[in-house]
């Protein structure tokens, strides 16, 4: 993975173009959730051996941050999303 | 005090004379460094994982806890995972108090090992350099520095000329980010990696350890809260006290105990150039990009950069990051050009929240943790399996791996060196 | 001497004769020479030394697996060790080198390891030197390192330049011998975009060697016709020289081109060498097979030589191997080497068949011995006779070349690089690639085919099956079916009772007997094995010992191949050159420069310059006459409290924030208030991170309702700009909020100083008097007389009146004159970031020195800009753990030296009064320091514990690196006006 | 107030003009600094529907005027330099739709074209340029070498490059490097 990640925007693009953040399933706690949910949200992440979704961001194309689900031992990647939901554009490439 | 010595481990001392004995008998006289036993049923302490820590933390329960009904479980051949892996620099310049300390034990626990363990683990103190090419990079380097010495770690603030005057290869005069000067730390050094693990397994072996290859923990059993033992590609083994050692795969053991760690794995590679004569005579990491080289007894430059920054359990890594690792090696040395790179590998690190690690009891009270060791974990094997020994042996943590908590985090307490937080891949 | 090139024959161009030296000595031979085959042909076999017992060692292969003949080759900056000769286009000018040898090849005294050997087995040095202790540094290692290695790099920088492509295609092959050359016509046939990629410097592969007819036609006329249609195709590009190195994710092969390395006078224009990043729908690896060597006593001696190679110089190079040549064989391809030896005229005295049946057929002159097998070659530095075991009785022959052939691996190197495990064949006796890989598939002897017929059948087939994958159903295959006539031999691993030392691995001295003390030593797995006796560690990456290695221990753990398995397949297929990896990026072009609108302005005012990042900012600007840096700067500082100063502060991030919930939205990224900051107004915000330490600071103004400009700091701009748009797309996508950065748009140039507003006044058309202007006022004025719109903001870094103005980056220079120009009367003076920095020290202003990921806004005094109200900000939640409120967490104060004379600098450490050194008494630590002209004295700002209750105690700064022991007492930060009566002045 | 010039300094004034490389080749590339005249940034706000009828109305009728980059996002370029009076025209005919980010001055044009055009940007982006798939009017906001720009074909032989001002000389550098061996034309003042 990461040779190539086709971004729904703008096609298949080289990794030194994106920026990873990591495990895209955590979800920000509500500000009251309390300490162990605030603790597992900032410092816990999923790191399966296998399928994983991750947050990537198109740092030097359409800026948008992406949702790449893939496998961590075979590389292979099963799809690439926008985080918020934007329609893929025409891709162009 | 000391561990059973048995008959076979006087035998077989590794000497001069020894080979020189043995040449004469043809080399036939000499015996497995390490048994294959098959596993017992149960065993007092069970470490998970045969990398550099666990082997060592055997080695240690043995020789100086007397603990010797041990086996350490390997899923693969013994090194197999990062100690048989990585680029083989230690060094103890490190700057907050956490783990300053830790890491000077490991390098005093170095300087004694090859005697200790008689095995040539090929112990290199040749001194590692921080190349600085900013003011804000010399300070920090200031700080650092002075934080050794205050702990009676020898380090050594050079400025351009004294660096010069050691490296003259390095690009002085037309390097887009000009060398200012290093930290240097003269005690650092390399150590041959696997003999780390071969010299610790051999050692452990003769005080009784069972070390076990091909054996996968697959599971782990629990009744009324404490672990009872372990599921394994070669059947159930029981045991007194289970010690996780796992390294990059630590969390995939922890999910069997259902327990969440501060850990993301991470692959790292490295390379080795072909064999050349010597070019050059020390641990150099550059300051304007990512790239750390040294050149190892045979001739190879052994050298690498930055994690590929995803998630991986998979041993390889990406061409992008091999080429950005090759053009910081010739903004550091332009004369690598016609060097050619004869192999890349990677390895499965366990990269923690704060870029610290973890020595610690867990929540399951015969279950003990040994995790998060980032880029850094193989100048700390001998600290790591002394300290983990001791928190196993005594159910304490030793003086000097005590910040090492789990809780840290929680409490608000991070250990983090370069201070960029909770982000794993930038640690 | 000529004498080993025969009179005619070959593909060589006997009309283009090439002068090159080896070892100094001047030599000829012809265009399509490689410098292995011009070397034999000059009879130069002797060729290198081996790596642990300097034994002599010649030409062994044809090709990429060489293991013996590594030259150094080039001079100065051009030098290239470990340079293959079996891979070198010959040249004009060419001067190569032998390597781990002295004096010479021929008599080098490194040769009496040999002696020594039985002392030196695997891993021998893990057993002893540990005596005595302080031993190893001084004394061994020293010596290991000096003998260990083979040639030597050069320190001289490299001349020439390299350079990076990206390439895209429907289908990619690798391998340009019939294979290949089938894949890719029937792909270039049907439309799809095609690349080949053949190592040699002429596509053929093993046609360029084969004598055999294909059907009708000679080999060699097969390629010409191949050749030719596939270039009349405009869908297909052909890359000779180019070595596919790696496979990667996402179907992406890197491969190398070397581009100018057959020639001694190198265009500038072009790279000497190229990688390509070849981007393919799918691939198809043609790679070949690799001639196993056969281990027994003296197979290192010089002359002997796999068979396929010697039938490879013979064919293409027309060089003799010798004058009395021996064959021994596995298989069928020692027969094919016999007979074009024969057809050539020369005598081949025995072929020694290791199977007991002997060959299908063979009609040629040379007595063969079925089940014989060669147990020892003997010959110092060159071979002179082989002793053959026939029917259990030891005969020696007379002989000069000895050519061996074990049977054939495919080369599946690459098919390996993503985890891939090869799957061990007993039909095939080798290891295959997996059937199944997404997007690549092995095609003719790399996948096991043997004969010509079928490579070609092969190759054409699997192409057909991928194009048609690929959408391409048009696709028909160039060859026609046929079946495989070849057979396949029962491996011989290696050959009992042999007197010499039986050789694995060539190039690291990896002999039988290592293997066999590897296994008894309990390392019998392969990968310990590898690492025990370092077999398939060299250069060549075991290419032709691993497999034997395999065998041999298969038997000596009485297991299967299979069971044995092999090392891991790694990048890169052949080794590859830094510079090639790197590219264009080096030297000052490492990275790109960025420069600032007024960097020209800056210079020719006289700027020194200093590297922020990308960034050069201007430092400090030297007046005729000032020796050094700090003359400079007290200067700049004390001009600009009494009078003005002009500093360009457009490095600083510019991020302009539009949309309905702007206001909402920076409310919950700052940790202070934004909800209600009013439009014209700018305010200090505090970034945390959501561990709640600090991440970025600056001000952000409100120059609409739905309009926000923010700044960062330099150095944090792009990470800024990221966590924005993560905030607004993955957190709170909810929220009508869209960002652009603005850094480049606008020149900001801050005036500070008291007589800023004055001087700014006469360019500004508004009025900014302190009434119509106050402190951190913000909008949008018209400059010189509505010539020009700016943005001017009332904030101040310096701690004096002070304004930044933005002004389109394109006229920050005519405006940064016409500011020079109005300040002149005033003695206005530009000043740098040197100067900028002491300023805000002065007035206990953070940065990044003391923002460094660990702070919190309480470590600095910034409790009460937290807000208590704000239900949600990003850091809120952290902000309560025990470690964060703990009250010995490192805080913000001033230190100064009791004695002004002395002096501390940045990086020390503070410890309390007399207290002995430990870091248990570490109390903190000096995060900025400078000289304050104003206070005539060294101060800094600091990280203590408590800090802040601490004023007024006395400590010592502690900097033993350099041996400086300050007695310093701790104060308020805010070194200068501390009522801010100048900035609101 | 001071009598003064309002003098335009052009970002790549100081860059290096003429011909490099390669002798007269069949395939030369011309490497020329476009006119600074207008580049607008406009990103459409939370909800709104296509803007790209809308959007041409602001262009200058260019047929590569307008150049999307990513979903809601484009570049709006044009030789013209347009007041800020002109400019809130243009925003106050987006207004609730979108916004208008001015970056005349921050977003360098260059324009590259010759018959191996393709070949010398292959070398600094992942891009596939080929005709077919990158055809007239496309764009791509991408990174060249070490640097992001935004690359538009603008015809079957000429493409044209937008990159931030303070990296725009690094990267006409890079550009002539790439096209050394095709022979290039550069022209760094307009
Ligand atoms: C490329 C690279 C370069 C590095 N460079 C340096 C350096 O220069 N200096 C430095 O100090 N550190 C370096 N490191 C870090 C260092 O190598 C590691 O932190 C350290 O080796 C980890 O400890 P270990 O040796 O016990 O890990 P490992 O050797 O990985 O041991 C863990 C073992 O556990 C086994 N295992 C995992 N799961 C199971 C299971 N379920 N059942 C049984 N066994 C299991 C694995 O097979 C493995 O053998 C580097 C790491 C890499 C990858
Ligand atoms: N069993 C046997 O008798 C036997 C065994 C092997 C080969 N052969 C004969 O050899 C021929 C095999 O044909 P083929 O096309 O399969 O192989 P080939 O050897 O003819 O061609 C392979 C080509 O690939 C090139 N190559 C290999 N790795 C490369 C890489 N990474 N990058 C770039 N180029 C690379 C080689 O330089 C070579 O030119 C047939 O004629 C066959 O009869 C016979
Ligand atoms: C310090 C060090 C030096 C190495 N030197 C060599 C070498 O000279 N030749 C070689 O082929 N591999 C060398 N390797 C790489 C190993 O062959 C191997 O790739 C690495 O240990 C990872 O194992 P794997 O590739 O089997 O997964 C070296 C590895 C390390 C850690
Ligand atoms: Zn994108």
């Amino acid at each position: 993975m990461a040779s190539l990640i086709a971004c729904p925007h703008c096609g298949p693009r080289p990794k030194e173009e994106f920026t990873v953040r990591g495990d895209a399933g955590i979800i920000r706690p509500a500000p009251d959730a309390g300490e162990d949910a605030w603790y597992a949200y900032v410092y816990l992440r999923d790191n399966p051996r296998g399928r994983h979704k991750e947050h990537w961001h198109h740092t030097s194309g359409c800026r948008r941050w992406l949702i790449v689900e893939r496998d961590t031992v075979t590389h292979a990647i099963y799809g690439v999303s926008d985080a918020a939901g934007a329609p893929s554009q025409g891709e162009t490439a | 005090m000391i561990g059973a010595v048995t008959r076979d481990h006087i035998d077989m001392r590794y000497s001069a004379f020894s080979v020189f004995l043995n040449a004469l008998r043809g080399n036939k006289g000499w015996k497995p460094a390490w048994r294959s036993p098959v596993p017992k049923n149960r065993y007092d302490v069970i470490i998970v994982g045969g990398g550099g820590h666990g082997l060592a933390t055997a080695y240690y329960l043995a020789k100086e806890f007397g603990i010797t009904n041990v086996a350490v479980l390997e899923k693969g051949y013994i090194g197999s995972g990062n100690v048989g892996r990585n680029t083989t620099i230690i060094r103890s310049n490190y700057l907050l108090q956490g783990n300053n300390p830790f890491y000077e034990l490991s390098m005093k626990l170095w300087e004694g090992l090859e005697q200790d363990f008689n095995f040539n683990a090929m112990v290199s103190q040749r001194g590692v350099l921080n190349l600085y090419h900013s003011d804000a990079q010399r300070d920090a380097y200031t700080r650092r520095g002075n934080a050794m010495r205050l702990h009676g770690v020898d380090a050594d603030l050079l400025d351009r000329n004294a660096v010069r005057q050691m490296l003259p290869f390095l690009d002085f005069d037309n390097a887009r980010f000009p060398i200012q000067g290093a930290l240097m730390q003269k005690r650092g050094g390399t150590v041959r990696h696997d003999a780390v693990a071969w010299g610790y397994a051999r050692g452990a072996d003769t005080r009784g350890v069972d070390i076990i290859q091909n054996c996968e923990v697959t599971g782990i059993r629990r009744e009324n809260g404490r672990v009872v033992g372990v599921d394994t590609s070669q059947g159930f083994i029981g045991c007194g006290k289970l010690a996780l050692a796992a390294a990059g795969n630590s969390t995939v053991v922890a999910d069997m105990v259902d327990m969440k760690l501060p850990i993301e794995s991470h692959v790292l590679q490295a390379f080795v150039s072909e064999g050349l004569k010597p070019f050059i005579d020390n641990v150099v990491t550059f300051g304007a990009g990512h790239f750390y080289v040294s050149q190892s007894d045979k001739g190879g430059l052994v050298f690498g950069g930055d994690i590929d920054g995803y998630n991986s359990y998979a041993q390889r890594g990406n061409l992008a990051t091999v080429e950005h690792v090759a053009e910081a090696g010739v903004a550091m040395i332009p004369a690598l050009s016609r060097v050619r790179v004869l192999r890349s590998w990677g390895g499965v690190m366990d990269m923690s929240m704060d870029g610290s690690p973890i020595i610690d009891r867990t929540h399951i009270d015969n279950l003990y943790l040994n995790a998060g060791w980032c880029y850094g974990g193989f100048k700390a094997t001998p600290a790591s399996g002394f300290c983990y020994a001791h928190l196993i042996a005594k159910n304490e943590p030793h003086e000097t791996g005590r910040a090492f908590r789990l809780d840290r985090f929680a409490r608000g307490r991070m250990i983090d060196e370069k201070g960029v937080g909770s982000q794993p891949n930038l640690h | 001497m000529s004498s080993f090139r025969l009179p005619k024959g070959g593909s060589i161009d006997r009309a283009k004769p090439l002068d090159f030296t080896f070892d100094g000595k001047p030599m000829q031979g012809f265009a399509g020479d490689t410098l292995a085959s011009a070397l034999l042909a000059n009879g130069r076999q002797l060729v290198g030394r081996s790596f642990k017992y300097h034994r002599p060692r010649g030409i062994l292969t044809a090709g990429a697996a060489e293991p013996n003949a590594l030259v150094t080759i080039g001079e100065g900056g051009r030098t290239e060790a470990n340079t293959r000769a079996t891979l070198v286009e010959l040249y004009s000018g060419l001067a190569a080198k032998s390597q781990n040898r002295w004096p010479s090849v021929d008599f080098d005294l490194g040769a009496v390891n040999s002696l020594l050997s039985p002392f030196l087995g695997a891993g021998f040095y893990y057993k002893t030197f540990m005596w005595p202790v302080a031993f190893w540094e001084k004394v061994y290692e020293p010596i290991i390192r000096k003998a260990a290695g083979l040639g030597r790099a050069t320190y001289e920088p490299d001349p020439d330049s390299y350079e990076k492509w990206w390439a895209h295609c429907d289908l990619l092959v690798i391998g340009a011998g019939p294979a290949g050359l089938a894949a890719a016509l029937t792909a270039g046939r049907a439309g799809a975009r095609v690349i080949l990629a053949d190592e040699g410097f002429e596509p053929g592969g093993s046609l360029l060697s084969e004598t055999a007819l294909v059907g009708d036609r000679t080999a060699i006329d097969l390629l010409a016709h191949t050749l030719a249609e596939l270039a009349s195709l405009s869908n297909v590009r052909i890359f000779s020289r180019t070595t596919v190195f790696g496979w990667y994710d996402g179907n992406v092969f890197g491969a190398l081109e070397s581009v100018q390395k057959n020639t001694a006078v190198v265009d500038p224009n072009r790279p000497v060498e190229r990688i390509w990043r070849i981007a393919a729908k799918h691939a198809i690896l043609a790679s070949g097979a690799e001639e196993r060597p056969l281990v027994f006593g003296g197979n290192d001696t010089p002359g002997v030589m796999m068979a396929g190679a010697m039938r490879s110089y013979l064919n293409r190079q027309a060089i003799a191997p010798g004058k009395k040549t021996v064959i021994f064989t596995n298989d069928e391809s020692g027969y094919r080497t016999a007979t074009d030896l024969e057809t050539a005229g020369l005598e081949v005295a025995a072929i020694v068949d290791a199977r007991a049946s002997g060959a299908s057929s063979w009609s040629g002159r040379a007595p063969v011995f079925p089940g014989a097998l060669v147990q020892d070659a003997t010959g110092s530095k060159a071979l002179t006779s082989v002793t053959v075991l026939k029917g259990g009785t030891p005969v020696t022959i007379n002989a000069d070349a000895l050519a061996m052939s074990g049977g054939w691996s495919p080369i599946i190197h690459l098919a390996c690089h993503r985890g891939a495990k090869p799957v061990w064949s007993d039909a095939k006796a080798a290891f295959l690639a997996p059937e199944t890989l997404d997007g690549l598939t092995i095609a003719g002897s790399a996948a096991g085919v043997g004969s010509l017929e079928a490579c070609l059948a092969d190759g054409a087939g699997k192409a057909t099956s991928a194009l048609q994958a690929l959408g391409f159903s048009s696709a028909a295959p160039a060859f026609a079916l046929a079946a495989d006539a070849a057979t396949v031999a029962k491996p011989l691993w290696y050959v009992r009772g042999a007197k010499g030392k039986a050789f694995v691995d060539y190039q690291n001295d990896v002999h039988l007997k290592d293997l066999g003390l590897a296994v008894s030593e309990g390392y019998g797995h392969v990968e310990l094995a590898k690492r025990y006796t370092t077999n398939g560690m060299a250069t060549d990456q075991g290419k032709l010992s691993n497999i034997n290695a395999i065998g041999i221990l298969a038997e000596a753990r009485k297991v299967s191949p299979a069971d044995v398995g092999t090392t891991t397949f790694r990048p890169f297929y052949t080794p590859l050159s830094f510079g090639a990896l790197t590219g264009a990026s080096k030297g000052k072009h490492f990275q790109p420069v960025r420069k600032s609108p007024l960097h020209d302005w800056a210079k020719k005012n006289g700027a020194v310059f200093v590297e922020t990042g990308l960034w050069y900012r201007s430092s400090w600007f030297p007046k005729t006459g000032e020796t050094t840096w700090r003359e400079s700067v007290d200067r700049e500082v004390l001009n600009v409290r009494k009078n003005a100063g002009i500093c360009d502060v457009s490095t600083l991030g510019k991020i302009e924030v539009f949309g309905k919930d702007a206001a909402e939205f920076l409310n919950r990224v700052y940790c202070n208030a934004f909800l209600k900051l009013p439009v014209g107004k700018a305010r200090y915000g505090l970034m945390l991170r959501e561990d709640g330490m600090i991440y970025d600071d600056g001000t952000t103004s409100r120059l609409s309702e739905n309009h926000f400009f923010m700044t960062t700091t330099t150095a944090y701009a792009a990470g800024v700009m990221n966590h924005l748009e993560f905030c607004a797309q993955a957190l709170w996508p909810d929220l009508d909020v869209q960002f652009a950065s603005s850094t480049d748009q606008w020149a900001q140039i801050a005036v500070a100083g008291p007589k800023s507003r004055m001087i700014l006044q006469t360019l500004v058309d508004e009025d900014i008097s302190d009434a119509a202007f106050p402190f951190l006022g913000a909008k949008e004025v018209s400059l010189c007389g509505g010539t020009l719109t700016g943005r001017l903001f009332r904030i101040s870094f310096s701690g004096e009146l002070a304004y930044e103005l933005a002004v389109p980056a394109g006229y920050g220079e005519a405006i940064a004159d016409a500011i020079m120009e109005a300040g002149k009367p005033h003695g206005i003076c530009p000043y740098g970031v040197e100067a900028l920095g002491v300023m805000r020290i002065e007035k206990g202003h953070v940065t990044h020195s003391e923002i460094n990921g660990t702070v919190i806004p309480s470590d600095l005094g910034f409790a009460k800009m937290v807000s208590a109200t704000k239900p949600d900000f990003i850091g809120k939640a952290m902000l309560a753990r025990e470690g964060m409120v703990a009250d010995d967490r490192l805080s913000l104060v001033g230190v100064k030296p009791l004695d002004p004379a002395t002096t501390f600098k940045t990086g020390s450490h503070i410890l309390s009064d007399c207290a002995t050194p430990s870091l248990e008494n570490d109390q903190g630590y000096v995060s900025s320091s400078c000289y304050s002209p104003n206070l005539g004295s060294t101060i800094g700002l600091a990280l203590v514990k408590h800090g802040p209750k601490r004023h007024g105690e006395h400590v010592t700064v502690w900097n033993d690196l350099k041996n400086e022991y300050t007695k310093a007492v701790l104060c308020s930060p805010v070194f200068f006006d501390p009522e801010n009566g100048k900035l609101h002045g | 107030m001071v009598d003064f010039a309002l003098v335009h300094r052009p970002a790549l004034a100081g860059a290096k003009s003429g011909s490099f490389g390669a002798p007269a080749t069949g395939n030369r590339i011309t490497l020329a600094a476009l006119p600074e005249g207008h580049v607008l940034q406009v990103l459409a706000s939370k909800g709104s529907a296509s803007l790209e009828e809308l959007i041409r109305q602001i262009a200058d009728g260019n047929k590569t005027a307008v150049r999307a980059y990513g979903p809601g996002q484009w570049f709006v370029v044009g030789d013209a330099t347009l007041s800020p009076a002109e400019i809130a025209g243009k925003a106050a005919l987006l207004s609730g739709k979108a916004s208008i980010a001015e970056q005349s001055h921050g977003r360098i044009r260059i324009g590259m074209s010759g018959g191996s055009v393709e070949a010398a940007l292959a070398k600094g982006t992942a891009v596939d340029l080929d005709r077919t798939k990158f055809p007239v009017g496309r764009s791509a906001m991408t990174l060249i070498g070490h640097i992001s720009a935004l690359i538009t074909r603008t015809g079957d032989e000429s493409f044209e490059v937008v990159v931030l001002r303070g990296f725009a000389e690094s990267l006409w550098d890079e550009l002539i490097q790439m096209s050394l061996e095709f022979g290039v034309d550069a022209r760094a003042t307009v």
